[in-house]
């Protein structure tokens, strides 16, 4: 009985002295999860999951905070990206954050803007040009279609246009009815 | 002398069936009413539209100019008006429009005033902008345009090469050109040669076109030799042709300047030689049209030319139940016939269910590896096969896919019937995609954050703007109090209010002034970008917005 | 400083935490262990019981024969690489029985450990693998638990067998008297070898065993 | 709508199966002539069965039935079965076996083309952990049609006036009896051996090598995985008989005997589950061959062909992954 | 001498942890998706595993055997072996953060792989003395790590397969690990040989 | 206690959460011990015993346990649960603990034990957790037991062969008839792999068919998590 209890406090003095000092000394350290969960996000920074942007979104990923699936311009594949890499199950996009939706930039009509800056700074990514009282316009490689700037316009300029397909971004279609991947 | 010949990995030998398309010489088609020339032509920049709709245009007159280095010009084919500058369907896979100079030609068929090339004396770089200006571009398929390649390389480019090869069944445009035009395509095979200062010119041509192998010997000069290869699919394809010709291999991503050769169609030189001798830009180009028709035979077609027209005079059996554009191991069926002849045009074949037998039921793959055994480019194309399958690109790019030359060798002998090139067609373009995704969320990413920056930036500058200033106040109030000492309220409330009027008044200017930062550190594109929607704010008529470019 | 204090601060904490622990759940076991201990033991000699009685029935001998040994070192007769031992069962003051450890090296898995009973008449007084590497469902019916004829197990057929007359300690198919399994008698050839050997041995060495003193080397 | 190449020429996949049934028909004369025509029960059964649990999962899985069953590849695994389990073994053995083979081995994976395991090597494996008695019973000759037809069908099985060790078999019994001190030569005199590799197997064996060279003709199947499978074996063989003769069977001895020949030709060289790089392929079928080897030599089983398939076939993806072949253009010394 | 070359191959082949010994299976299923982590994984495992051998023959053989105290055997193990593992993340983050970051999130999964208990138990149920100990521990740990690269490399491969549905996933893998533990039966006998 | 959570827990340790079936947790006893029913049973309720008293254990004390010890500390408390039932197992049971061997010690890394204890003993309370504890240990004796049962009646026609390790005399019910020739292949380690697959496939199907019910009614399935989600 003696010599049990010499032996494992010995080993729990020690042990328990080790992890202390160790949770101490190296605790800080960037979380490269986090890089890695923000690079599958599509930066389209428009706050539909729940965050203030993707990183947000990213670090509360990381933290265990939310869960995968709720970036609907991420989609189900963003999903599934993320389901890999942490290692968890794949789930469908959660619905009440959205639905995916086929990409799309926003489109200023210049006839209507009034220039009164509000769609500017609801922009998270400077895509609108444009001064005080002059009319405004949308750099449309710049544009994410986060819709952000939709809501503020006071004058209700503001639509979101689908990208078009075209010769250069048109893709070729998966070859038959995928057998595998249909389901 | 004899040339020692290499070969390349796999290959496959399908029937040839050129007999029937070379049996007149090349024929012309009458003028039609309508020509529709679309202004994206080459690989690079889509030209810039020079006319505008009801403009009159004469024959050979330049109506798109070249845009960005790597892009060529496109002219007018006929004489006639502009009728219409609009999107029509082009000769593409995708069956898309995309934008078009519809000209009505006046049968006249005037030609615009032509001056003769003083090539000699020209520098380098004026030659071959005068030839971006001219329209050529590589008639072997890609329509790369030919200035690009003709400047001369890091080291030394010692041999060029003329692609005479022809590998694909039913395609006899190079071999009439070769058999009828032999004297210019040397002609224009010189002019390369002068301008890359190489030491030799090599033609390959393959030996089941002994016609063209005669003509093309007989005419060829010092320094030209014109080699027979084995006729074996694809040898036409560029780097198979300059592995059999000069035993060197060059990798994908890597161009063959880079091995002191050059390449080009034999096309290519002859239009070379129109432009330089006769200044007559790349407007029309011979097409063979063959397959399932009644006269199977070559034309020599404008660009622009609806292939309907150039299809009716081939007279179509009834039995016919698609046209391709190409070969029937390259090429496309078209989405319309409505579509024009472009400078990429080579072939025009009607196919029937009898000749171009619908593909037989997909099955799986069986890893027999004969696929593997038929690459021209030794790749495991079974293995890509899974890999797009499976979505799993990361590996199909680790694999080579964009090695793969699309020559559907692996396609043809597959015993499952897998459409084995599709795949890669839709793993390469759903890489693109990904890779446009990642550009632009990478953009997005740096933005957003420099926009944070900025406004964190901002805001930390404001509130110390304020501080200062409420100091600032504070001490002028406290200076002043003394005199103002009469008032009703005390001091304190007073300097209070002092400081909240003069806050007040800061934020009114600041609000005012209020200019969006965001348009600093632009790159050039960014800037002609956002330049150019100023230019339209001013003219403040056109109301769409450009689509970003893609490509 | 105060990294280096904290952790200080921290080790001290988390090292008094778990001492805590340890020594709550250390006694904790080592209470149990104290209560459980005898039956352990007990468990632990009536198993190895459990197997004497398989090859020497209880009423055959009434000396704690378990404590009654013989340390046997390489005994190449036996099968025995490494030395066993030999168990000594008295009726009273007449020599019962020795339960001799043996091998059979040549099993078609390898070696097949084996508890030999000989009797003081000379015949084998039971058998019973103790461990083996015979293939599963095909040669491991040496093993009466793995035996599917549960009624007559293949290994019972020793009992009562002696050297004579000759063939009693011989397969049928080697013209003895012993069944065994078709398409497995490398198992059963095996066994009715080691056996054979253990017995005669035994017999030669019966008197001595039977007189060296308990815990003796042999 | 379908795209380039609007042409095809290819032998299809139901070609290619029904060429690799016919190059085992040889080596299937030979083995009637030699052990009787119990063995083609033993085919006729596992064809049957293949073809019912190939239809049956089809329909569960809601493919097109007559597209799949037409490829004719279960019945490539049915005979491969047949031919390699004991041609009077008990019928349930054969069809459990197929349906191991067809149902778990294949179409668990998705069937035809995408198995990682080769399905007729994993249903022998099973059959001989599961039922290692019936297993080794092989006929002794002198059996006629009616008493192999008795015994498959469920006859009295009084084994030992029937059956006889394989050669292989018979080495390993010999060397686990008699320790060390017997000697591979005065084991297989003992038994009715024939010339080469045992009573009769020779012609069975020379059977399945004309087979094996009308598919290398056919261009069926490449020289590497014969080649690399047939030298290793031999070479292996040779070096330990070299060392002992008295311990270990001769490289003749091991390359004309039990599956050798059947496995370098039919077994080795299923495209499907094995390696499909030229390197990778020597790799394969080397690795294969010495794996057999050891587990013939010093394991517990007396013929290890189906383990050592099975065990580098999961080795495959891997062997595949580091023995790419350079690409056009990338090769060594071409830049 | 060659008898510690079967103790090492009999570790890594003929009595695989995972496919023999059944031992080590949730890391095996859990991380074999991509070979990539299987790898990591397997690294980190051979290391944790080899040391834990030796460390926990010491122990036993010093502190517990002597003084009867074979009861604490699991639980000083146990401990001990956490303690290698928290260790072993110090050590490595201090002096290879390149090493850190390839090892670092399987290294706190490694307490939970009974392996790295099991093993050092089997040592000493098989009276093994400190060298086969450490043999032993880096062989089950090679086998370990051999069996999780093969097996990343067919999940990689089934990725693209057409697996009937209710299989897709982990009971596919299962079928797969259950036919590799067939193949490697196959090894049977081969350390027995003399 | 709220009638809902316990519903709750109980399905998530039996069915949605299952050790076996989905966490794939604990899976070397599972696959290991699973060669009988009476094995598989006699260990799957040790393991229940195990995980019923850490999760009470680790959930009352858990707020003594500071954070960066808390994994050693749990492990403790978890191996010297272990160790007292090992005990027990060999004064009380020997022939079980025979045949268990190893695998009694090994609760203390069976993956399970510790998975529940931090991702839910540590967050709950008393009650819940023993709760948990018994749900996600029934969970796991369910998997063995049937895993047990179709491993011994494929492959030796038994059923409760070793009883009388339990009760002294007790027969094991013999199914097929003597001729069985037994489908060894199931008891061997092979066999383990392919029952658990057919088990998790089967959960699967029946999930699937489930779902496709509930997608034809139109209803989403309750999105109820567990109170540690
Ligand atoms: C994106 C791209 C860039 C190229 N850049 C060059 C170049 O810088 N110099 C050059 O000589 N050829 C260049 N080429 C031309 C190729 O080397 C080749 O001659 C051309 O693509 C036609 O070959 P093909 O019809 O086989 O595709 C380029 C081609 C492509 C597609
Ligand atoms: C598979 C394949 C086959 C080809 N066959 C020919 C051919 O027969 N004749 C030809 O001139 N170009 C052929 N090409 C295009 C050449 O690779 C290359 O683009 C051309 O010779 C370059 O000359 P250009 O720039 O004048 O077009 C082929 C390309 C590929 C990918
Ligand atoms: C996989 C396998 C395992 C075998 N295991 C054993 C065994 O454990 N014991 C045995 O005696 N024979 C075993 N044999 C059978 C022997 O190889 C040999 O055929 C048999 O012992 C000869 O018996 P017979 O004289 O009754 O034909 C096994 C055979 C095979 C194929
Ligand atoms: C040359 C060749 C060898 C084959 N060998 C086998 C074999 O060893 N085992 C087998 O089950 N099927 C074999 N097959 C048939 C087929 O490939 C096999 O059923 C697939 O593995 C099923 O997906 C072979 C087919 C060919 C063409
Ligand atoms: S929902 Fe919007 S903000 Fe959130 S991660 Fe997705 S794109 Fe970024
Ligand atoms: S322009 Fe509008 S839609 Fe586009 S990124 Fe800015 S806020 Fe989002
Ligand atoms: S030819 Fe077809 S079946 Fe054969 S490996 Fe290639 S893709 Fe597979
Ligand atoms: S299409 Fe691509 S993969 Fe197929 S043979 Fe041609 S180059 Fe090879
Ligand atoms: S129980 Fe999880 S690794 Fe063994």
């Amino acid at each position: 009985m003696f010599e049990a209890l010499l032996v494992m406090a010995g080993i729990a003095l020690v042990l328990g002295a080790v992890l202390g000092f160790a949770s101490v000394r190296f605790k800080v350290q960037g979380d490269p999860l986090v890089d890695k969960i923000d690079a599958i996000l599509p930066q389209t920074q428009c706050g539909q999951c729940g965050f203030p942007g993707c990183r947000p979104y990213a670090n509360a990923i990381a933290d265990g905070e939310a869960d995968i699936n709720q970036c609907p311009p991420g989609g189900d594949e963003g999903v599934r990206k993320l389901a890999d890499l942490l290692g968890r199950e794949y789930k469908p996009l959660n619905e009440e954050h959205g639905v995916e939706k086929p990409k799309a930039v926003a489109m200023i009509d210049e006839q209507t803007c009034i220039g009164c800056t509000l769609c500017i700074q609801a922009c998270p990514v400077d895509a609108i040009v444009g001064a005080a009282k002059q009319m405004h316009t949308v750099v449309a490689s710049e544009c994410t279609g986060c819709e952000l700037c939709v809501a503020p316009c006071p004058v209700d300029c503001i639509t979101m246009e689908p990208l078009p397909e075209t010769v250069q971004n048109w893709k070729w279609k998966y070859p038959t009815i995928p057998i595998g991947k249909a389901a | 002398m004899l040339q020692k010949l290499f070969k390349f990995h796999g290959g496959v030998k399908p029937d040839s069936r050129k007999q029937d398309s070379t049996r007149q010489p090349i024929r012309s088609l009458p003028l039609p009413s309508e020509l529709i020339v679309p202004l994206h032509q080459s690989i690079g920049g889509t030209p810039r539209p020079l006319v505008r709709v009801g403009d009159r245009v004469l024959k050979g007159e330049r109506i798109g100019a070249a845009e960005g280095p790597v892009s060529a010009a496109v002219h007018a084919p006929s004489s006639g008006i502009v009728r219409a500058i609009e999107d029509r369907t082009m000769p593409h896979p995708s069956g898309l429009p995309a934008s078009c100079v519809v000209i009505e030609a006046d049968g006249d068929d005037r030609w615009f005033e032509r001056e003769p090339v003083p090539w000699k004396s020209m520098k380098g770089d004026e030659l071959r902008d005068y030839l971006r200006d001219a329209g050529i571009v590589g008639l072997g398929g890609a329509t790369f345009p030919s200035h690009v390649k003709l400047r001369a390389g890091a080291k030394p480019t010692h041999t060029l090469v003329l692609n005479g090869a022809e590998c694909e069944p039913f395609i006899t445009c190079d071999d009439m050109l070769m058999r009828e035009r032999a004297a210019e395509i040397i002609r224009g095979a010189g002019i390369m040669a002068q301008m890359l200062a190489v030491e030799r010119v090599l033609i390959g041509i393959e030996d089941n076109k002994p016609d063209a192998l005669a003509a093309m010997r007989a005419a060829a000069a010092d320094g030209i030799e014109v080699v027979a290869i084995p006729t074996l699919y694809p040898a036409g394809g560029e780097k198979q042709l300059l592995r059999v010709l000069t035993g060197v291999e060059v990798a994908a991503g890597r161009r063959p300047l880079e091995f002191g050769l050059q390449c080009f169609n034999v096309g290519t030189a002859y239009r070379m030689a129109r432009a330089i001798d006769h200044a007559e830009p790349l407007i029309s180009r011979i097409v063979t049209v063959a397959g399932n028709v009644e006269a199977p035979a070559n034309y020599e077609v404008l660009v622009g030319t609806p292939i309907d027209a150039l299809l009716a005079a081939g007279r179509p059996r009834p039995d016919t139940d698609r046209v391709l554009m190409g070969g029937p191991m390259m090429g496309f069926a078209l989405p319309t016939t409505a579509a024009p002849v472009v400078k990429a045009t080579n072939c025009v074949l009607a196919g029937s269910p009898s000749l171009l037998p619908p593909p037989p039921p997909e099955m799986a793959c069986i890893r027999c590896g004969t696929c593997a055994d038929h690459c021209p480019v030794d790749l495991q194309p079974f293995e890509l096969y899974w890999f797009g399958r499976s979505h799993n690109f990361g590996k199909a790019q680790e694999y080579h896919l964009f090695d793969c030359i699309e020559c559907g060798c692996c396609s043809y002998v597959c015993p499952s019937n897998i459409p084995l090139v599709d795949y890669f067609r839709f793993t390469k373009s759903e890489i693109w995609a990904r890779e446009r995704d990642k550009t632009a969320a990478d953009l997005a990413r740096e933005r957003f954050e420099a926009r944070n920056e900025r406004q964190e930036r901002e805001k930390r500058d404001k509130a110390e703007r304020l501080a200062a200033k409420a100091e600032a106040t504070r001490k002028k109030l406290v200076d002043t109090e003394p005199v103002a000492g009469a008032g009703t309220a005390s001091p304190a409330e007073e300097a209070k209010k002092a400081l909240i009027a003069a806050a007040l008044e800061r934020a009114k200017q600041q609000k005012s002034s209020v200019k969006p930062r965001n348009t600093d550190n632009l790159s050039a594109d960014k800037q002609a970008e956002i330049d150019e929607i100023e230019a339209r704010r001013a003219r403040a008529g056109g109301r769409t917005v450009e689509p970003p470019e893609n490509s | 400083m105060s990294a280096e204090h904290t952790a200080a601060a921290t080790s001290l904490r988390s090292a008094g935490v778990m001492l805590a622990f340890a020594v709550v759940f250390t006694m904790m076991m080592a209470a149990t262990y104290r209560f459980a201990r005898p039956d352990i033991e007990a468990a632990r000699e009536a198993a190895k019981m459990k197997l004497v009685d398989a090859v020497l029935p209880p009423e055959r001998y009434d000396n704690p024969l378990l404590e009654d040994t013989v340390e046997l070192g390489p005994t190449p007769a036996l099968g025995l690489r490494e030395g066993g031992r030999v168990y000594r069962a008295r009726h009273g003051t007449d020599d019962a029985a020795l339960i001799v450890e043996a091998a059979a090296p040549d099993g078609y898995g390898g070696r097949i450990d084996l508890l030999v009973a000989v009797g003081a008449d000379g015949r084998v007084a039971g058998v019973r693998a103790t461990a083996h590497s015979e293939t599963p469902g095909l040669g491991d019916y040496i093993d009466p638990r793995k035996d599917r004829n549960k009624h007559s197990p293949w290994i019972e057929q020793f009992r009562g067998r002696g050297p004579e007359p000759a063939g009693e300690l011989r397969l049928k198919k080697d013209g003895g008297e012993l069944d065994y399994r078709v398409g497995a008698t490398i198992s059963a050839r095996a066994v009715t070898g080691a056996v054979a050997r253990a017995l005669a041995w035994t017999r030669a060495h019966a008197a001595e065993l039977y007189a060296a003193p308990a815990g003796s080397h042999f | 709508m379908s795209h380039s190449p609007y042409l095809r020429e290819s032998r299809s996949v139901r070609q290619i199966m029904l060429q690799v049934l016919l190059a085992l028909l040889p080596g299937i004369v030979a083995y009637v002539w030699q052990f009787g025509a119990g063995v083609l029960i033993q085919l006729l059964l596992a064809s049957t069965a293949a073809l019912a649990a190939e239809a049956a999962m089809l329909r569960l899985r809601r493919k097109p039935l007559g597209l799949y069953l037409g490829d004719l590849s279960a019945i490539v695994t049915a005979w491969l079965i047949a031919l390699s389990l004991p041609p009077i073994g008990p019928w349930w053995m054969v069809v459990l076996a197929t349906l191991c083979a067809i149902v778990v081995a294949k179409h668990l994976y998705g069937g035809l083309g995408q198995n990682p395991f080769n399905p007729a090597m994993v249903a022998f494996c099973v059959m001989i952990v599961a039922f290692p008695a019936q297993m080794s019973q092989w006929p002794d000759a002198g059996l006629d049609f009616g008493q192999q037809l008795d015994l498959i069908l469920g006859g009295e099985r009084v084994l030992d006036a029937i059956t006889a060790a394989t050669p292989l078999d018979a080495l390993r019994t010999g060397l686990r009896a008699g320790g060390a001190e017997a000697h591979v030569a005065e084991i297989l005199q003992g038994a009715a051996f024939g010339t080469v590799g045992g009573r009769g197997w020779e012609w069975v064996v020379a059977g399945f090598a004309l087979g094996g060279l009308y598919l290398l003709w056919q261009r069926i199947i490449s020289w590497h995985l014969p080649a690399a499978f047939l030298l290793t074996m031999a070479l292996t063989a040779t070096l330990l008989w070299g060392m002992h003769p008295e311990r270990f069977a001769s490289p003749l001895l091991h390359l004309a005997t039990g599956g050798t020949m059947l496995a370098a030709f039919f077994i080795v060289t299923d495209p499907v589950s094995g390696s499909t790089t030229p390197k990778g392929k020597l790799v394969f079928a080397g690795g294969a061959a010495f794996i057999a080897y050891m587990i013939r030599s010093f394991g517990n089983y007396p013929d290890g062909i189906a383990f050592a398939v099975l065990l580098m076939n999961i080795c495959v993806p891997l062997i595949d992954m580091y023995t790419q072949p350079p690409v056009f253009g990338h090769k060594r010394g071409s830049s | 001498m060659s008898s510690y070359v079967f103790v090492v191959l009999g570790a890594v082949l003929v009595n695989n942890v995972v496919f023999v010994r059944v031992l080590g299976l949730c890391p095996f299923m859990g991380v074999s998706k991509k070979l990539e982590t299987a790898l990591g994984m397997g690294y980190a495992t051979t290391f944790v595993l080899t040391l834990g051998s030796g460390t926990s023959y010491l122990i036993d053989h010093y502190l517990l055997a002597p003084n009867d105290l074979s009861y604490l055997r699991t639980l000083s193990f146990i401990v001990v072996i956490a303690a290698i593992v928290q260790l072993t993340e110090l050590i490595i983050e201090k002096t290879s953060p390149l090493l850190h970051q390839v090892l670092g999130i399987y290294l706190p999964l490694i307490t939970t792989n009974c392996a790295v208990l099991g093993v050092p138990l089997l040592n000493v149920a098989m009276s093994h003395n400190l060298l086969e100990s450490l043999l032993f521990g880096f062989g089950s740990s090679i086998g370990f790590t051999m069996a999780l690269i093969l097996f990343a490399g067919i999940r990689e491969r089934l990725e693209g397969a057409d697996v009937p549905v209710p299989f897709r996933g982990t009971a596919i893998a299962m079928i797969t690990a259950g036919l590799m533990s067939l193949a490697f039966m196959g090894f049977a006998g081969l350390d027995r040989y003399q | 206690m709220d009638r809902q959570i316990t519903r709750e827990i109980l399905f998530n340790g039996l069915w949605k959460q299952n050790p076996g079936l989905v966490q794939l947790l604990g899976l070397c006893p599972i696959l290991a011990i699973s060669t009988n029913v009476i094995n598989a049973v006699s260990l799957g309720l040790a393991t229940i015993l195990v995980m019923i008293l850490a999760n009470l254990g680790v959930a009352a004390l858990r707020n003594f346990i500071p954070y960066e010890v808390r994994i050693p500390v749990f492990i403790l408390i978890i191996a010297s649960l272990v160790t007292v039932v090992d005990l027990a197992f060999n004064a009380w049971l020997h022939g079980l603990y025979l045949v268990l061997g190893i695998f009694i010690p090994l609760i203390v890394t069976n993956c399970i034990v510790l998975a529940r204890v931090e991702a839910f003993a540590a967050k709950n309370d008393v009650v819940h957790s023993t709760l948990d504890g018994l749900a996600q240990g029934a969970g796991l004796l369910a998997v063995l037991a049937v895993l047990g049962a179709m491993r011994e009646i494929l492959g030796s026609g038994t059923l409760f062969s070793g009883i009388d390790l339990l009760i002294d005399g007790a027969e094991p019910l013999s199914l097929f008839g003597a001729h069985y020739p037994g489908f060894l292949l199931a008891i061997l380690p092979p066999g383990a792999f392919f029952a658990l697959g057919l088990l998790i496939a089967l959960r699967n199907w029946l999930e699937g068919r489930a779902a496709a019910r509930r997608h034809a009614r139109g209803t989403l399935a309750p999105a109820a998590e567990a109170g540690a989600a």
